[in-house]
């Protein structure tokens, strides 16, 4: 509560500084400063990097003062210092990171654990898309099919992919083939919905164009239909990546012997708050990068999303 | 090659809700060898209808279609089809959209580049080849589908309002190319448009439709796509004959318009 | 060929001084994998997926709920006795001793379900006339239990091991391992087999035995310099390591022959853990008897090695 | 690998049958059926009923044949009969259901366990939404709350709420109000994203023309920019109430008293697999209800949605 | 009321990469009160941005803008929009979208309900108060956009292709009821088109803009507003003058835009 208080201050100091400071440093020319109405109007609305530089530095401070840490100038009063199980300096935390990259941590080298994870993701939705996009296409082309597939993809889809580890432990064990299999089962639904979406997206006049220009249903289905559901595809990879990934730490926190959840997990028993905080922050970043990664290949494999 | 003819045509579409659109009722019309014919109508008349199933894509409820001697019964290479906008391939290069047919059925490399090589001189993208779709204009997409079409070189080309979202200067010149590739090449076509204009300009023979039931509604015969060629399209805009039988044109859909949504806002 | 053997962290057993050294892949000819579990629970599912052939130290709650149900797992012997190393700890804020135990009506405990705890647990509340029903109980491994305690969240929280040292950092037990021994609560851990494995390789599984055994006797004489060993392959400092392996019991063979285990003393206590349960309402029956999933072929065999 | 054979056998078999018996029966006259060529025509797909219902049948004939269920009449030799604890007949878990129903599971009744996880959902996603919303107002209408929470809100959404799980437990322990925390953060950067993406999408047209017409800035904010972006929101808060079940679901399999998740949790332990699938049934029946009902309340609630 | 005095107004846009647009040099006009001037030009030379300046939304980079003696800094009520579409509150009831501005203002409850009634009334949507806006046709949604603007009874009214969107029968509608709303109230009214025949029928006065630099290209004053009102409009079209007048500009642009277009072809 405090904590939020002194925050919110901060915030509100820094915004009426800059304001005062903005009235007189004149913005450099530009399109947006001539409209005399920008509330509203989104599109100029301009992230004041002042503030993200801000942001960031408040944090750390706050961090930094309550837990006395050596990076900060200032710091808290004693008595509301944080003790480092609740909250380690942000020193440790990046001193627990060298360490256990050096050293490991209970058993494996943190390479291994955050490597072991993003495998299982890889290959759990490598399967799901494998199975997903022809069942998609499956239900999207053929009456009989789509009968066929709809109840059960309608019902598995709102099923959330965590609630099957008790049933995959019981089915599967709690090893690599268990892991993946659910992952499996996170991805396959996404990406079989996804493909329908694609083929349904498909206009009808390209198709009836590829039909009077003489193509058979193969090729239609392979020159047209295919390439025309690659931006949905694309767009549910992104979706099924961010699942999987957070369905492979939410596994490996019930059941794993290494990995990213596993980590975090096994050290917020010992509560070693530090590598916690450090396991969550590779996390994101991963997460982060596997999004950043999914956008780029769209931008190379499907240039042509969205300028049909 | 051979006429294109439309016998007793009926369309009914059953609505889900049970009632029932009559899209064309009782159409005949016999197109001609090499013949230019331009179709207009008020929105909702059956002219896409019509269309659809010259091209194949629909059955009709009553009468039948022949090309020649065969009867239409599907899509086919014979029966090319321009579209308004957004039918072509924009995951493949110019070359490759224009090339898709003759790909499609298996003819040899060289030959397809060749071909391709030279409509795309004839529908002036000369160099255009290895561009994606989604860079070029919407007046040189157009150009990309003329192109594409031609490369199968069907026998009838039906085409729903091609020019209908280019600007004014562009759908001029292009009423010039549509024109130069019918005198060219010989082809029958069908061109439905929403534009008198364009109608009278790209048209030796005139049809307006009339809705509900859709039917021909009025037959013109037509003397300027014959006269007009490449760039003089203005000059036939500007004869006197020309603004007479725009006005007649004109006035005769006013009135059958007027009638017509008059009936429909009663209904709403 | 490989075998893959699971095991418990934190919890140092002789054997561990043959499976630092290798000495197990040398008596039974194939690669050993080690698995570390944190619940037997999790054991018998990991022989369920087939992912584990041999499970050491699984504790005899989670034995009994499997075979119960019908799994195909087998009990070859007795790992460890440790009434003192697996009990529940009642936070000193509380103020709550084997006097005024009723006052842990209403209060929050944490306990890993369907374990040896969780079994002992039960006992003891049944001792001191407790509803189990009146309890909020939450299901948590013993180092999330102890983590709950640090923070006060939980009144009472039961566990082995290292979860149960540190437990013991934040109050004291109910019951001593002596009084519970009165009681008749008895804690101990199985090696289980899974029975498709055991069947085809016999030999394996009782020169598994063999070797273990070996180490316990080993144990008796040379402690000094195994336990460097065996603390750093249970992950552990000396003095917990000690300190744990002076509250163990290593049963040897001919003693594990005798009646008091398989001899029909561990049948007829499996029966009585799994008629506890169906009383308890935690399993829904229990088999007639246990013989069948006792299999004391293995034990014979390794006496004979 | 036997029971996917015979599935796929019995679906070449029934879809073989079905056709030809289409082929005799006409189908009801419709637009569809003038169609000349409907491959790749997505709208002319028509799911077929009867493959709808004899795929529910097939999935419902397996699982009896093979568990010996005493509800079909086929059954599979004995030597291929799965045992109750890998699958149990179909009738257990109905059993099973009832005597949950009524006499409760772990002290606690079905409805107990269902109701709780609810619970926390609402109570998670509604504080959410609180912080969430006007969070993304801000961002959408500030530049410097935009610089100053942008950083945040980019790190902190690819991270999966339940990584955080080990945090939460070493600061607020594992009682209610740590689920609802988590929850909270589930929801939080979902809804406050949807709300920004609200006010970008607001058609500058709209809010000039509200300004032309003398609206004031508050008038703008109350009349035009949170009607427009409620569709929006609406959106966010469907896909929130998604994760924040997932997450519940996730977080009672790591520590809890009860829940649906405790209970799938709990069943397996103790290899009640009936009560395993029980409990996933309920919990992917209550997902989708969730659905349909934040569907249903977009429909009711913001009629105008896409018709801008 | 007063006129609307635009005096050497440039606007000039900076794009990110560094180059500028000037999408306006050096704009003189005046505009008298009561006037109707419509404003015609190729795509891209600067109408929408004039009409931004002139409802406030943008700041000129030089020259200024005045309602009678009061510079224009912002927009007001003084100056009602009628965009091309899309404007509407679709969250909001016909009758609570022309009631808008007034209860914006905090008039009383009652006077903003009969003032609405009034406009619906002329407008020609008696009834129709309580409909949702996106069940009206694109029509009557402009006939909404009409009254909801002058529900604020502002000085004056600025369109920006606000028939753009309709079809050919009810923009003719519409184009009457312009004329008529001009006659009735007598504001001073811009209208951008790119229609020529709108543009001749509904302006006093023609602006014919030039882009790159956005700038006033010809200027001519026309007898047909004036002139047409209601129902008459299409005897107007059919005057010779006014056919005369239609040539006389189509040729005007026709050359500007070639001119563009080919300087523009070769930029590409
Ligand atoms: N698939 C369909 N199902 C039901 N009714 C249809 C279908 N296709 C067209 N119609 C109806 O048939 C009539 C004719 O439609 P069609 O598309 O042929 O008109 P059109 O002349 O092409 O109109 P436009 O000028 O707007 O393109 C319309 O009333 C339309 O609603
Ligand atoms: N916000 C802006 N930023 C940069 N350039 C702009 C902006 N708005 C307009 N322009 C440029 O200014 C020029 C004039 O644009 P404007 O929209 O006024 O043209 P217009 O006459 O309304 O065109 P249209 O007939 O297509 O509506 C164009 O070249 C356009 O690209
Ligand atoms: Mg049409
Ligand atoms: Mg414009």
């Amino acid at each position: 509560m405090t904590l939020l208080a002194i925050y919110v201050a901060l915030l509100a100091l820094i915004w009426a500084l800059t304001a005062f400071l903005s009235l007189r440093i004149r913005q450099r020319d530009g399109f947006t400063t001539r409209k005399t109405v920008t509330f509203g109007d989104e599109s100029a609305v301009r992230p004041s990097r002042v503030a993200s530089v801000a942001s960031v530095l408040v944090i750390f401070l706050i961090w930094g003062a309550f837990t006395g840490s050596a990076w900060t100038f200032i710091h808290a009063p004693a008595e509301w210092q944080m003790r480092p199980i609740w909250l380690p300096p942000p020193e440790n935390v990046w001193h627990r990171l060298i360490s256990i990259a050096n050293d490991g941590y209970r058993n494996f080298t943190l390479w291994e654990h955050l490597s072991i994870s993003i495998w299982r993701v890889l290959a759990g939705f490598f399967l799901g898309a494998l199975v997903g996009i022809p069942l998609g296409f499956a239900m999207g082309l053929n009456n009989f099919l789509r009968g066929w597939f709809d109840p059960i993809v309608e019902f598995m889809r709102p099923v959330p992919p965590l609630a099957l580890i008790p049933l995959v432990i019981i089915w599967f064990g709690i090893d690599e083939k268990a892991k993946i299999i659910l992952l499996f089962l996170a991805a396959l639904w996404i990406m079989a919905i996804a493909a329908r979406a694609g083929v349904a997206g498909v206009a009808l006049s390209k198709v009836h164009a590829a039909y009077s220009l003489g193509a058979s249903k193969a090729q239609i289905l392979r020159h047209v239909i295919v390439p025309n559901a690659l931006p949905e595809i694309f767009t549910g990879a992104r979706v099924a990546m961010g699942v999987c990934w957070g369905t492979v730490v939410a596994a490996e926190l019930v059941a794993a012997e290494k990995g990213a959840g596993f980590t975090i997990m096994v050290a917020s028993r010992f509560m070693q708050t530090d590598i916690v905080l450090m396991g969550i922050i590779l996390i994101g970043i991963i997460g982060y990068s596997i999004d950043m990664a999914m956008r780029t290949a769209e931008r190379f494999l499907v240039p042509w999303k969205g300028r049909g | 090659m051979a006429d294109l003819r439309i016998e007793n045509l009926s369309m009914t579409f059953s609505l889900p809700n049970g009632s029932k659109i009559e899209a064309l009722k009782d159409v005949s019309l016999t197109i001609g060898d090499g013949e230019i014919v331009s179709v207009l109508g008020p929105s909702g008349c059956g002219k896409t209808t019509l269309l659809n199933i010259l091209a194949g894509f629909l059955a009709p409820t009553e009468g039948s279609v022949r090309l020649g001697d065969k009867p239409v019964t599907g899509p086919d290479r014979s029966r090319g089809m321009v579209f308004q906008q957004g039918a072509l391939f924009e995951w493949m290069s110019v070359a490759k959209n224009v090339g898709f047919g003759p790909r499609m059925a298996g003819r040899k490399r060289a030959e397809i580049d060749s071909r391709v090589d030279a409509l795309l001189d004839t529908v002036g993208l000369q160099g255009f080849g290895d561009k994606a779709v989604y860079e070029l204009s919407g007046g040189m997409q157009q150009r990309v589908a003329l192109a594409r079409c031609l490369a199968n070189d069907p026998e009838v080309i039906l085409m729903d309002e091609p020019l209908g979202a280019l600007d004014a200067l562009t759908r001029e010149k292009m009423q010039g190319l549509v024109l130069k590739l019918w005198k060219d090449t010989g082809k029958t076509i069908v061109l439905i448009t929403h534009s008198v204009e364009e109608a009278l300009l790209l048209g030796e023979r005139l049809i307006v439709m009339a809705p509900r039931p859709g039917r021909i509604h009025a037959e013109y015969r037509l003397p300027f796509a014959e006269k007009g060629v490449g760039e003089d399209l203005r000059a036939i805009k500007r004869l006197p004959e020309f603004s007479a039988r725009r006005d007649e044109i004109l006035e005769m859909i006013w009135e059958m318009e007027e009638e017509i949504m008059g009936r429909s806002e009663v209904a709403t | 060929e490989e075998v893959t053997i699971a095991y418990f962290l934190e919890w140092p057993t002789p054997n561990q001084y043959a499976q630092a050294t290798g000495l197990y892949e040398e008596a039974m000819g194939v690669r050993v994998n080690w698995r570390a579990f944190e619940t037997g629970v999790q054991m018998s599912a990991a022989m369920a997926g087939g992912a584990v052939q041999i499970a050491f130290s699984q504790g005899v709650p989670p034995f009994v709920v499997a075979s119960s149900a019908g799994m195909d797992i087998e009990l070859a012997a007795v790992a460890v006795t440790y009434d003192d190393n697996d009990n529940c700890v009642v936070h000193e804020s509380t103020g709550i001793t084997a006097e005024n135990a009723v006052e842990l009506e209403g209060q929050r405990v944490a306990v890993p379900l369907g374990t040896a705890a969780h079994y002992g647990m039960l006992r003891q509340l049944e001792h001191f006339g407790i509803d189990p029903s009146n309890l909020s109980i939450v299901d948590l491994s013993p180092a999330d239990g102890a983590a709950a305690m640090a923070r006060g969240d939980v009144a009472m929280a039961c566990g082995w091991g290292g979860g149960l040292r540190r437990m013991m950092e934040y109050g004291d037990v109910l019951l001593t391992g002596a009084e519970k021994r009165e009681l008749g609560i008895r804690i101990f851990d199985v090696v289980s087999v899974e029975s498709g494995f055991g069947a085809a390789h016999p030999e394996l599984v009782a020169s598994f035995l063999r070797v273990t055994d070996d180490m316990n006797q080993r144990f008796q004489s040379d402690r000094e310099a195994m336990a460097p060993v065996i603390a750093e392959a249970a992950g552990m400092d000396m003095e917990g390591t000690n300190a744990t392996l002076d509250a163990f019991g290593f049963p040897l063979i001919e003693e594990q022959l005798g009646p008091e285990w398989l001899g029909g003393g561990l049948q007829a206590f499996l029966l009585e853990v799994a008629e506890f349960f169906v009383e308890q309402g935690t399993i829904e029956s229990a088999l007639e008897s246990y013989e069948g999933v006792v299999n004391t072929a293995y034990m014979n065999m390794a006496a004979e090695m």
